[in-house]
């Protein structure tokens, strides 16, 4: 396809350094995105979802590797370009009200977006946060309410308002609905969806939850201790899940049954996901891993299509 | 051992403040107007020794000359001036050409020292109480009274505490404890309390903050869901645990009496250090001056690097890295 | 039929917040058998962990139980305790877990210690039985090494390990009722399930009863026998697993069980909830869902409806007037 | 269905801005409200009270030397016959400029450095904090009495002696501010609009840290106010016939014995303007920042 993609990273790499040692959040992820897919990425704790959603952004430098959006890298951007190619990409955080300044009025937060872009009259704008406000179901009537006011959903609203306003086509959403009631859950996610096949965008979606990554997203990314280990269209990826830890993960979901009898049993693996500061040796799974050999434990496996758009990371499938 | 080398790494930095702080004052003195490293200052120092007898007068001029190297370059007066002090090496004062400075201070500074710690350490005896007391009771009257009580401690200064017990108890109650003068056990009534009723808001106001917050904490919950009784749950679980945060209230505290001593000991007339700085001070005597300020420095860092360390040993999550 | 451990008749409980009043729970009925799982489920603010927590006396801020009984063991009960009474239940005869092991355990303490100090509080043991016992938990409850771990701080504990050792120190004095106040929702899912593993087969061990809150309904259905549904500070809903997974008829229950996206639902239309909770400033005097229940009508809005059994046969109770409407509509 | 229009009580009620509510905490406290009176009343006078004074501070009138309290003096006078009365009136002028003219020259190095360390990080962060610590480490009163000493006796040396040497506090309050701000959400979001730098200090930060800026700023005034009066008690204060609490204080130690009245009046006006700065510190901090 001649089609560029929306997002393109290529073997993008963060270390942090955390009280003189290294904490390897992202190892050489790769990746590409069109307009109007969702890329979900999951992962426990450790995992660098986060990170890699912020380096998706340049909302910190990756080390290593290269970003393009729209065909520009954007490592190579002067800051001044920077920032106006902020306009299409945006980010929606996993607290919302951390992410508003709480000094601002809502409608304030929203139209600040625009206003640092220096676009439009203040009547102009204002009549834009209005039209946002009615597309993500608030009240244009709370526009001049202060966060602390509203409900977790209001304000996550307001926190997506603020993205859309500029017209993104890409937005980074980073565990969206995490901090909500499931009831509101629903709402958010229903939104989401609708403003993607409305304005095409492509959505890097991050979450703990595999149930909502499922539903939302196109491909899904499976992330441990800042390494893919799988990588695989939605439909394909709980189907045929490839990775021991993508297998567990998925095992460990526990959904409502159908009956009584129809429980699971709670049967657990052992372990906790290591310290990103003292990674394991070789595959970072292998600890954990029922079927870890010598092999695992001593080489790190690559990447491989073990099908079409199904990578895993794992030495059984070598 | 981490203990040794943060006391290694602690004494280093203190003494490298230290210098600096010697230093920037030899310098401020040597070129500020009145330029008090300077033979004429030095002359004026002594009075009219230069006419009584002078031949000594003399002999005093190329002492201290030499001891402040007046006619070396600035860097090696600087270096040597330094040196010096770090060594204890004070020489003499110009107000008292034939006494050393180092006897003058052998006799002044355990008086301040008894003063400040003693004080210190009465109104924390006092304080802790109070604000455990002051935050169990939250909102009721005896804490708005103790909170108010404490607050008048901490906006109004020693000295005008000092002022209030001598007109108290020179003028209204006179004979009942005496208001100059240093020796008895008596004549420390008067500048302790002036002294420690400050001191005593600053750790009242301060425990009853550390106090609340600790018993809002998830963990008193879960001791409480333990079934431990409320005097063991305050104690074990809420005061030892504020205690912690109490303990780095002490620095600045300990720092703020040993200003205050200083000025305590003015009004009444205590022959401590303070007041031997304040004549000096007054007097021009600046090697007096510096080296007092320098011993009473000293003082105050010593007693923080004591409260540091107690708080490193507390707090089991502080790892002894300064 | 086993003998009742817990009855709570109508309790009430309210807040003090600034100049207003917040009506949390609004009068809460429900009873745990021994043995029994019961988990109360229920969005932020339905009032289900301050339902306990007004039952054990461990309200926190301006929190006052206004009105109700909570018996324990048919004998006491344990709203009426004087607090020197209520200080001897807590811990000994029933155990609390609370949700952030991050922030609940006393980080100056030693893990040991903070086990031992339960048994040593209720002179459950001696302190040399008390430390050979809070070893012997340490490894029950799967951390390894319990002899050098006993002098660790919290700080040196994972999350997982942190919510174990609240987990031991919960069960230290054999507690017939075991409170769990959402335990895995600070946790990474597949340690969530080690945790749930964990407390299974504690609780079968030792034939706890357990009282579980939570807001997951997977986790709810996977670990309990009996489900309690609670909204605006009110039960919706109780009924045992399997009429609850079948056949649950509060419109709150079916509009919130549609709502979990689960794996597998990817081409599934959802159906969200319209509106959100509120916060009562009065105590209702009306249904809570009415203003987000598309069966809601006039007599909603008028009375409160009361909890209900559904029909003689059934451990099924409902809080609501349109049972036959909803009964229609799921066919 | 699809689209949830959600209902706001926050819209029925009467709109209140921030200000607004700290306003309303702020008096509640009625300690506050009396600091916040005398306080002003305070400003006052230091602006009209030279106006006012019925004798001017060098006015020594030797005939009626240490006479008590009357209607000539109501504050009586003291051993040079310089009236109590006036020389209260004058001093509040001079401590009033000492004060918020050191506090104001504290405050700014502090914002600079602090803000310069907080942004910037890396060895200006290092070398800064490490000038903070010193400063923390010795008593800065010491260090205004070498300065004094040095620059002189006068207004301007002793404003900034006091000055220069009390901006570690501020620096440490605003680099530990801006530290978090800047890993904050919220500056991250700023970010991520395209805000620039610029944008981002005035619009997010410096809004943010306002608060605990203005209560910092009023707990270090009556700070400053009493190592002003403390460097006259050691004889380094403003050089008479310049009139200052200090000196009256420090006088008043010595004939507080024959002459009573030469205390009474500054120290009970000094003490309640401390508590007065105090209690608006304190109230503006409860008013301001309402949980902590």
């Amino acid at each position: 396809m001649s089609v560029e993609p929306l997002i393109v990273a290529e073997s993008i790499s963060k270390n942090f350094r955390v009280s003189r040692r290294t904490l390897r959040a992202v190892q050489r992820v790769s990746f590409s995105l069109q307009a109007g897919e969702t890329l979900g990425l999951v992962g426990e704790s450790g995992s660098g979802k986060s990170t890699l959603g912020r380096l998706c952004l340049r909302l910190l430098e990756a080390d290593e590797g290269s970003v393009r959006v729209g065909g520009q890298d954007l490592a190579k951007l002067s800051p001044k370009a920077l920032r106006e190619k902020r306009k299409e990409m945006q980010f929606v955080f996993q607290d919302p009200m951390a992410s508003l300044n709480p000094r601002m009025t809502v409608g304030k937060a929203v139209s600040d977006a625009l206003r640092i872009h220096g676009i439009g009259t203040k009547q102009e704008r204002l009549n834009r946060v209005e039209e946002l406000f009615t597309r993500v179901g608030l009240s244009p009537e709370i526009i001049d309410v202060f966060p602390f006011e509203l409900s977790g959903g209001q304000q996550q609203r307001v926190g997506i308002a603020r993205a859309l306003a500029l017209r993104p086509k890409l937005i980074v959403c980073d565990e969206p609905i995490s901090a909500l009631d499931v009831s509101i859950q629903v709402q958010i996610i229903e939104l989401l969806r609708d403003l993607q096949k409305e304005m095409n965008l492509g959505y890097i979606f991050i979450s703990h939850n595999l149930g909502v990554v499922q539903y939302l997203s196109d491909y899904v990314m499976v992330l441990y201790l800042g390494e893919v280990v799988e990588y695989a269209s939605a439909d394909d990826l709980f189907e045929h899940p490839s990775h021991p830890y993508t297998k567990v993960l998925i095992e460990s979901i526990l959904s409502v049954p159908s009956s009584d009898a129809g429980r699971r049993e709670l049967i657990a693996i052992p372990g906790e996901v290591p310290s990103p500061l003292s990674p394991p040796s070789g595959c970072p799974f292998h600890p954990r891993c029922k079927e870890a050999t010598d092999h695992c434990r001593q080489e790190k496996p690559l990447l491989r299509e073990i099908a079409s758009r199904h990578q895993v990371s794992c030495h059984l499938y070598a | 051992m981490g203990i040794v080398r943060f006391i290694v790494k602690r004494l280093i930095s203190m003494i490298i403040t230290i210098s600096v702080v010697l230093a920037v004052s030899f310098l401020m003195m040597h070129y500020s107007p009145n330029s008090f490293f300077s033979s004429t200052t030095l002359a004026s120092g002594m009075g009219n020794l230069q006419f009584q007898d002078p031949k000594l007068y003399q002999q005093y001029i190329t002492m201290f000359e030499n001891r402040y190297g007046m006619n070396k370059p600035i860097y090696d007066q600087v270096l040597s001036y330094v040196w010096n002090s770090l060594t204890f090496n004070f020489g003499n004062s110009f107000e008292n050409p034939t006494m050393p400075i180092m006897t003058q201070l052998k006799e002044s500074l355990p008086i301040s020292i008894e003063l400040s710690l003693g004080s210190v350490i009465l109104a924390v005896i006092i304080g802790l109480p109070l604000g455990v007391l002051a935050a169990l009771y939250r909102n009721s009257w005896i804490d708005s009274l103790l909170t108010t009580f404490s607050m008048i401690g901490q906006a109004i200064p020693a000295f005008v505490f000092a002022v209030i017990l001598v007109l108290l108890f020179g003028v209204v109650w006179p004979g009942v404890v005496p208001i100059n003068g240093w020796g008895t056990f008596a004549d420390a009534i008067l500048p302790t309390i002036a002294l420690c009723v400050g001191n005593i808001g600053v750790v009242t106001r301060y425990m009853r903050g550390s106090l609340i917050e600790s018993m809002r904490q998830d963990y008193i919950r879960t001791a409480k869901a333990k079934g431990v009784p409320y005097w063991p749950l305050v104690w074990k679980h809420g005061i030892r645990n504020s205690l912690t945060a109490m303990v780095t209230v002490i620095g600045p505290t300990f720092a703020f009496t040993v200003v205050g001593t200083v000025w305590v000991e003015n009004i009444f007339s205590i022959p401590g250090l303070g007041t031997l700085m304040s004549g000096a001070f007054v007097n021009d005597d600046i090697p007096l001056a510096i080296t007092s300020v320098f011993i009473l420095s000293l003082m105050v860092m010593g007693v923080n690097l004591l409260v540091d360390l107690s708080y490193a040993l507390m707090d089991p999550r502080v790892k002894l890295e300064a | 039929m086993t003998q009742e451990l817990l009855r709570v008749t109508d309790l009430k409980t309210e807040f003090q917040r600034g100049d207003e009043k917040v009506y949390t729970v609004n009068g809460v009925s429900f009873s745990l058998r021994e043995g029994e799982t019961l988990g109360i489920v229920g969005e932020s603010g339905s009032g289900k962990s301050v339902t306990v927590h007004s039952m054990l006396g461990l309200l926190q801020g301006a929190g006052k139980v206004s009105s109700g009984q909570a018996i324990f063991q048919n004998r006491v009960d344990l709203l009426q305790l004087r607090r020197k009474q209520l200080e001897d239940i807590r811990g000994r005869d029933i155990g609390v877990i609370f949700q952030d092991p991050m922030t609940s355990l006393n980080p100056t303490m030693r893990i040991g210690n903070q086990i031992m100090e339960g048994m040593l509080t209720h002179q459950y043991a001696s302190r040399k039985k008390a430390f050979e016992r809070t070893l012997d938990l340490l490894h029950e409850v799967g951390i390894p090494e319990p002899k050098a771990r006993f002098r660790n701080f919290p700080f040196e504990f994972s999350g997982g390990m942190r919510q174990r050792v609240m987990i031991a120190m919960a069960i230290a004095c054999e507690p017939q009722l075991l409170i769990a106040d959402e335990p895995t929702t600070a946790l990474d899912v597949t340690v969530q399930m080690q945790i749930l593993a964990l407390m299974q087969k504690l609780k079968q061990d030792r034939k706890m009863s357990v009282l579980m809150i939570t807001h997951d309904f997977g986790v709810a259905t996977n670990f309990c026998d009996r489900i309690l549904v609670m909204y605006g500070g009110k039960v919706m809903e109780a009924a045992s697993l399997d009429t609850f997974i079948r056949r649950p008829l509060h419109p709150y229950t079916i509009a919130l069980k549609s709502s979990i996206i689960e794996v597998g639902d990817r081409h599934k239309k959802l159906q969200a909830i319209p509106g959100m909770a509120k916060v009562w400033n009065a105590p209702p005097h009306h249904c809570p869902f009415y203003e987000r229940c598309t069966f809601a009508t006039q007599q909603c809005l008028k009375e409160v409806p009361e909890l209900t059994q559904v029909d003689d046969q059934e451990d099924h109770w409902l809080a609501c007037h349109h049972v036959e409407e909803v009964l229609k509509s799921v066919g | 269905m699809a689209v949830v229009m959600t209902n706001v009580a926050a819209t029925k009620r009467k709109k209140r801005s921030q200000w607004g509510l700290a306003f309303r905490r702020y008096r509640r406290n009625k300690l506050a409200v009396f600091g916040l009176i005398w306080v002003a009343l305070f400003l006052l006078i230091g602006v009209i009270g030279p106006y006012i004074a019925p004798y001017n501070y060098q006015t020594a009138n030797f005939l009626a030397a240490n006479s008590p309290p009357s209607l000539a003096h109501i504050f009586g006078t003291d051993n040079l016959g310089h009236d109590m009365f006036s020389e209260i009136i004058w001093s509040v002028q001079n401590a009033l400029e000492i004060a918020f003219g050191a506090t104001l020259v504290s405050f700014l190095i502090g914002i600079v450095l602090g803000m310069w360390a907080g942004l910037r990080g890396g060895l200006a962060d290092l070398i800064i904090m490490r000038l903070v610590d010193s400063m923390f480490a010795i008593p800065t009163y010491f260090l205004d009495l070498i300065l004094v000493v040095s620059f002189g006796r006068g207004m301007g040396p002793i404003l900034l002696a006091i000055g220069i040497t009390g901006w570690a506090s501020y620096a440490r309050l605003i680099r530990s501010q801006v530290l978090s701000m800047r890993n904050s959400d919220m500056v991250e979001a700023a970010r991520s609009l395209g805000a620039s730098q610029t944008q981002i200090a005035w619009r997010y930060v410096l809004p943010n840290v306002m608060n605990s800026m203005v209560v910092a700023l009023a707990f270090g005034i009556p700070g400053d106010l009493t190592v002003m009066a403390g460097l006259s008690v050691v004889g380094m204060g403003l050089r008479p016939p310049l009139p200052s609490f200090g000196n009256m204080l420090a006088q008043s130690g010595v004939n507080v014995l024959g002459y009573p009245w030469l205390m009474y009046f500054p120290a009970i006006v000094f003490a309640i303007t401390l508590l007065s700065f105090l209690f608006v510190a304190d109230g503006l901090q409860e008013a301001l920042n309402p949980k902590g």
